[in-house]
């Protein structure tokens, strides 16, 4: 068994009354790809949200490589309305790291509706996501007495650029490129951060087949370049399928079913929550 | 490969006019009377130019709407005038509180650095609960900061100190660079150059930051915020980091303006005054230096000089121009903003740089298309 | 649009200012004085003492030649960011010499423009000392705060009994900020007591303060603020219905002043420069001038009540003439140097400057009462420092 | 102590409706353009202007004022035409930039027809009158401004809550985008706001120039700006908030100006210690403090950014 990189236990996370993720608990282990699917609303960009500690969870833990990124129970005013399961194991101590101590950790996502930075061209998108390794201060940068960082972090940025295709790009404007390729730099920037984990929020969202099928062999392809784990949210389910090498069911923020593709495929819970549909 | 070469080429013509400039300035110093009204343009534009380049890096390039420039500048102002006026004359200036608490002077320009550092002091602990507001309510929080700044410096409990809501003068003012001979007479006018040098060092400073790993993380920040931080950027660091560097120039520019008043006074740092210099970065493009810089210019022309004659009656032959009289320059005045605002959007220069005016035509079409 | 709108604004900032030019010479004389803002009312006044005797005197022979005498004017706004910019316009205009201000904190703030470009200037109501303090260009005609300060402070302690001063003044103005602490000084000299307070520019409320006062049990109110905020005062203390006196310096001499305090039953007492009927000539001169000229009449505030600071402005206009005439030329350095003996004998008194700080010598003041039933002063004494 | 701290209050409270009347207008504009329109408090400087000229010219007193409150409407009116609506798509900086833009030519455009001279305002009967209440003096319009606030606030919200404008203006502040596909006519309901927000500006502009009598073209901003707090210390969008939030800025604003005498009477202080110079300052102050504490006002609702 390898090693286990994101261990999500009992998260629920509730903003005020509604309950938008429901005692989630699931594992990732090293080198896998795992997919969380389930119908819209179902909860799963809040649970990426959640171990991007971009929110913090009502309840549960998240912890990463064994190290927690957020720990959380309802407060006293929160223990009245909240719906989820009754807390216990997690009133010890809170922990939460901000969104940016999480990517330092190695947790690198992309965006469902995608945030590239639209002020700036494709190669300042990325190189902005190598700042946080930097080594100079804001005197070193600023006189510019880190040019061998500069161009280290320019040549590293032109070779992400590379793997993605977007090359010849580099000088547009970010927001100026296709929407498929407008994807693929989300993922070659938060590449750019030296991520361990990867988050893929509907990275075939709004691509034609042929693209989606380009996807996947991209996104098998990075995992192995750059020794990812990745974790994917994705509607379609031929992507899926494909490159997963687990699934995690959810619906109406519960998790409903777990296992290989084939296993989810037969599973009469998920056919029910599509409603028979496999492909959405 | 050839792209950059293009880059290269538009910078080095960017250099050449920069260059112009200063020396066009320092011969027409030389050669123009001394009480020409270009000066005192001159010498006002290159203080806004330094304040409104350090807001641009605020609201301009971090996207931290932030109306706190005014208090910045009177700690700039305050720091450097209460650091350099000469000790013998320090009785007559704090005639109240007899001779005030400090009693030595500090040459020029570290007295510009220390005022640039005490702006910052303070922007460092104004931005700790400040900054983690959002867009308006940031806005007028440091609005507010910089009326109790105001309040502080005008509490005569620190007279010892501020002078309470006195007059400071006799301090250091563009006039002394001048060089003289023996009889005291001029010989080499730098007065006007002297600005431009400060201004010019510290713009050059900014403009270097915002080239740098930390001005594209600024830009990320005011782009989006979420990814931003997504992409490993602590926000608040980042923001703090901007705040206090545009506090440290905009105290540097408080500390031009005293010098370019010679007399400082508490009162004069009011809102309006953050207003004016708003106006000013969005005349010259918000996320534009050098716009910033021209629109310093034209604002200080427009206000001072150009637009006096409208205050005054004037005769054309024997006919008596209408509306003019005292007012009337500012009411002017406002329209031509009212229509920039309103008309041109963009500003001068929309986000565009000096060294863009030099590339080909083709490549800046397709920059606006984008 | 965009385009025509460019033009439009083009065409705007390129209008050229026309001017026409005379036969006779022109001696330019700066007039620094502020015709907006809180001092707006009072530098306006000043200005119509200058503007009439403009119209009195509007040339003078300098050496041999005559010239026609052109007031250059400059707003400085009442404050003291603006003044430098006005200050340097009147220099690029070439002034030979500046009159003005109304207001000791423009002064100060203007006084570095004219000592760098030389020209001289002559403080008409500006009575901070630290004007003319360390300088050689800055000369003035009237008293200063200390002597001002201290006859009002005697006024109030022995003449009208208080025990108690509530001293007010506007937060960084020079000349409210100086007279009070110059009142404060001689009061608390004399064994009374005094509260002093600063309010921000631009308030409007006064009651708390008013209500301070009376807190205090304060004898007099002594508010050494600008004719804006004074009204503010008055108007609010008669609603407050309070029992000590009120009291303000040559500010306060004003019609506004009158009008706020008509119908009341306050006790306002201010000190000044001249007291109307001083030179019948003078006044009867001026009432006519402003009575047929309809601005200069808006500008006096309505009607024909001659303030102090009008008759101030007029000897000021008269001893830069006569410096003009000793100098024997335009230039501003020889104007300077002339002023140092120029003596002058005004509406308002005997001028002449000291030989160090160039102030007028002066030693007395005038102590004058609104009387609220005919709205007009009363005269009430001619102080000196003892 | 009571009747050392009553006049103070008493003034607070007459203050404080004055503010809350400016307040009004700042909040509902917000509340539907998200907009600080920086001008309103010119709008209310301008009020008291036209009240001056019109009265100078020998009209009426209740035409002037009726003449008056139309008049402050329609420059309301016009102002969001001229300067707010073509921004309606653009960046909120950068209509903000506009109002402030606004207030600028506002302010020039008084004080070139001024000359810069301060007007005085005409007295109103009756308003004007002084009274005495426990046995303090006052003017008759401290003790009308706070009742006259109420009663036009309650008004208000009837107005919000039970007719069809109202209910479109709900509708707008809840939603933008939303409520103009559902074919409310958002230029009507944005004009009405700033209609309504002028006449309760120039409402306050009677009551507080009757107060203090003389109008300049700088007598705005600082009611202006201290009303604006009032509304974001209330919670900005929430017209009970701004009310609640003018009173108590009013009432702190006052109690500040006599702290030292206070305190010096109650014996906590023995000298005085020129407390009164921060009474502007403290406003800011509450305003940092309750944005840290609880950054959407007293009655502010919570918006939380979607990702």
């Amino acid at each position: 068994m390898s090693q286990n990189v994101l261990k999500i236990e009992h998260v629920t996370m509730q903003f005020g009354g509604v309950v938008a993720v429901h005692d989630l608990s699931m594992e990732i282990n090293e080198g896998e790809i795992v997919a969380l699917i389930g119908p819209n609303g179902a909860g799963k960009t809040t649970a990426f949200n959640c171990v991007t500690s971009v929110y913090e969870p009502t309840n549960g833990r998240i912890s990463f490589l064994g190290k927690t990124i957020a720990q959380n129970s309802p407060n006293k005013k929160m223990r009245k309305i909240y719906g989820g399961t009754m807390p216990d194991a997690f009133t010890d101590h809170q922990v939460r790291l901000s969104p940016d101590q999480v990517t330092k950790l190695g947790i690198a996502r992309t965006f469902q509706n995608i945030r590239l930075f639209g002020g700036m061209t494709v190669l300042e998108n990325v190189m902005t996501a190598m700042h946080l390794r930097r080594k100079s201060n804001v005197f070193t940068a600023t006189l510019h007495l880190n040019m061998a960082e500069e161009k280290a972090m320019k040549k590293k940025a032109l070779d992400l650029l590379e793997t993605v295709g977007l090359l010849d790009l580099q000088d547009e404007m970010a927001t100026s490129l296709p929407y498929g390729k407008q994807r693929l730099l989300e993922i070659a920037r938060a590449l750019a951060t030296d991520p361990k984990l990867l988050l893929l929020d509907e990275p075939a969202a709004g691509m034609n087949p042929q693209e989606t099928d380009e996807l996947s062999a991209f996104i098998k392809r990075i995992k192995d370049q750059f020794g990812l784990t990745i974790f994917v949210i994705e509607h379609h389910m031929n992507l899926v399928m494909e490159i997963s090498d687990r699934i995690y069911v959810v619906d109406f923020g519960k998790l409903i079913a777990e296992g290989t593709p084939a296993e989810i495929q037969e599973n009469p819970a998920v056919i029910a929550a599509y409603l028979g549909g496999e492909d959405e | 490969m050839k792209t950059k070469k293009k880059i290269n080429t538009s910078m080095l013509w960017a250099a050449l006019v920069i260059a112009l400039v200063y020396v066009g300035v320092f011969i027409a110093e030389q050669t123009l009377p001394a009480t020409s009204m270009l000066f005192t343009v001159l010498k006002k534009g290159a203080t806004y130019a330094l304040v409104a380049v350090s807001m641009n890096l605020l609201n301009g390039f971090t996207g931290l709407f932030s109306l706190g420039q005014a208090g910045f500048m009177l700690i700039g102002a305050y720091a450097y005038a209460i650091f350099t006026i000469p000790v013998a004359d320090r009785v007559n200036v704090y005639q109240y509180y007899n001779g005030g608490l400090i009693q030595f002077a500090m040459p020029v320009v570290p007295a510009l650095i220390v005022a640039g550092l005490v702006a910052a002091a303070f922007a460092f602990l104004i931005g700790l609960p400040v900054l983690r507001l959002k867009s308006d309510y940031l806005a007028i929080a440091t609005l507010g900061f910089a009326e109790i700044i105001r309040a502080i410096f005008q509490w005569n409990k620190l007279g010892a100190l501020t002078n309470g809501s006195n007059i400071l003068r006799e301090f250091p003012t563009f006039n002394d660079f001048n060089i003289r001979n023996a009889e005291g007479e001029v010989t080499v006018y730098l007065s006007t150059l002297v600005p431009f040098v400060i201004a010019g060092v510290c713009i050059a400073l900014i403009v270097m930051l915002i080239n740098s790993t930390f001005g594209r993380s600024l830009r990320a920040i005011k782009d989006d915020e979420v990814a931003a931080e997504a992409m490993g950027i602590n926000l608040f660091h980042h923001k703090q980091l901007s705040f206090c560097i545009s506090s440290f120039f905009a105290g540097i520019g408080g500390a031009m303006l005293a010098m370019y008043q010679s007399t400082i006074q508490a009162k004069a740092f009011t809102s309006a005054m953050t207003y004016e210099i708003l106006l000013i970065v969005v005349i010259g493009g918000i996320g534009s230096v050098t716009g910033s810089c021209i629109s310093s210019f034209l604002f200080v022309a427009c206000s001072e000089w150009w637009l006096r004659f409208l205050d005054q009656k004037q005769m054309i032959g024997d006919f008596e121009v209408p509306l003019l009289r005292n007012g009337f320059r500012l009411v002017v005045f406002s329209i031509i903003i009212m229509i920039v605002v309103l008309f041109f959007r963009q500003g001068i220069m929309g986000t565009k740089e000096l060294p863009d005016l030099f590339k080909r035509k083709k490549k800046a079409r397709q920059e606006v298309k984008a | 649009m965009k385009k025509f709108l460019a033009v439009l604004m083009v065409l705007c900032l390129m209008a050229p200012a026309f001017a026409l030019a005379d036969d006779m010479p022109v001696v330019k004389i700066g007039v620094f004085e502020p015709a907006s803002g809180d001092s707006g009312a009072g530098g306006k006044q000043e200005m119509l003492g200058m503007q009439y005797a403009n119209k009195v005197a509007p040339t003078v022979v300098i050496g041999d030649t005559e010239y026609k005498v052109e007031l250059v004017y400059a707003d400085n706004g009442s404050a003291t960011d603006k003044a430098p910019s006005a200050a340097a316009e009147l220099v690029n205009q070439k002034v030979s010499v500046v009159l003005g201000s109304y207001g000791s904190g423009v002064s100060i703030a203007g006084s570095p423009i004219f000592a760098d470009a030389g020209i001289p200037a002559i403080g008409v109501t500006c009575t901070n000392p630290q004007v003319t303090l360390g300088n050689t260009h800055y000369f003035r005609i009237c008293f200063l705060d200390p002597f001002q300060g201290t006859v009002l402070a005697n006024y109030a302690y022995k003449e009208m009994g208080a025990q108690v001063a509530y001293c007010l003044a506007e937060l960084g103005n020079d000349y409210d900020v100086g007279l009070a602490h110059y009142f404060q000084q001689a009061f608390e000299g004399l064994g009374g007591m005094v509260i002093s307070e600063t309010f921000p520019t631009g308030t409007s409320d006064f009651t708390s303060y008013i209500n301070n006062a009376t807190g205090y049990g304060a004898g007099v109110f002594f508010a050494p603020c600008s004719i804006a905020y004074s009204t503010l005062i008055i108007d609010q203390a008669a609603d407050l219905g309070v029992n000590f006196a009120l009291m303000g310096g040559d500010t306060w001499d004003s019609n506004k002043v009158l009008e706020a305090a008509a119908n009341s039953n306050l006790n306002i007492l201010v000190s000044t420069f001249y007291q109307e009927g001083g030179n019948a000539e003078f006044d009867a001169g001026i009432k006519a001038w402003l009575n047929e000229d309809a601005e200069a009449m808006t500008n006096n505030g309505g009607n024909d009540v001659i303030a102090a600071v009008s008759a101030m402005g007029y000897d000021a206009y008269f001893v830069a003439l006569e410096a003009l005439k000793a100098a024997g030329s335009t230039d501003s350095k020889a104007v300077n140097e002339a002023l140092w003996n120029v003596t002058f004998d005004g509406v308002s008194g005997a001028i002449a400057f000291d030989a160090e700080t160039g102030d007028a010598i002066r030693d007395t003041a005038y102590i004058k009462k609104v009387n609220t039933a005919t709205g007009a002063w009363d005269f009430v004494a001619v102080q000196g420092v003892n | 102590m009571f009747n050392t701290v009553f006049p103070y209050l008493l003034t607070g409270i007459s203050v404080g409706g004055q503010y809350a009347l400016i307040a009004i207008g700042y909040t509902m504009v917000y509340g539907i353009l998200r907009l600080i329109n920086f001008a309103h408090g010119d709008v209310f400087m301008v009020a008291g202007i036209v009240m001056v000229y019109l009265n100078a010219s020998g009209m009426p007193l209740v035409l002037s004022v009726l003449l008056t409150l139309l008049i402050t409407m329609a420059i309301g009116f016009a102002v969001e035409r001229v300067a707010y609506k073509p921004l309606r798509s653009a960046p909120r900086m950068s209509v903000m930039i506009s109002a402030i833009g606004v207030s600028y030519t506002l302010q020039n455009l008084v004080l070139y027809i001024t000359g810069g001279l301060n007007q005085f305002y005409p007295k109103i009967p009756f308003v004007s009158d002084s009274i005495t209440i426990f046995g303090v003096n006052t003017k008759m319009v401290t003790v009308i401004t706070p009742i006259l606030t109420v009663i036009l606030v309650v008004a208000l919200v009837m107005l919000i809550n039970h007719t069809k404008i109202g209910m479109a203006m709900r509708a707008v502040s809840k939603d933008f985008e939303t409520s103009q596909l559902m074919g409310i006519k958002i230029n009507s309901v944005i004009s009405t706001t700033f209609i309504i927000g002028s006449f309760l500006a120039a409402v306050g502009s009677m009551l507080y120039f009757t107060n203090y009598n003389t109008v300049i073209q700088t007598s705005g901003s600082m009611p202006g700006l201290k009303a604006f707090v009032a509304a974001v210390f209330g919670g900005i969008g929430s017209i009970p908030g701004a009310v609640v939030g003018a009173f108590i800025i009013g009432i702190c604003e006052n109690i500040i100006k006599g702290l030292d005498i206070i305190l010096f009477k109650a014996g906590i202080t023995k000298q005085n210690l020129g407390l009164a110079t921060f009474s502007d300052a403290f406003t800011f102050a509450l305003l940092i403090v309750i944005l840290i504490v609880k950054p959407t006002g007293l009655f502010g609702e919570k918006v939380t950014d979607k990702v």
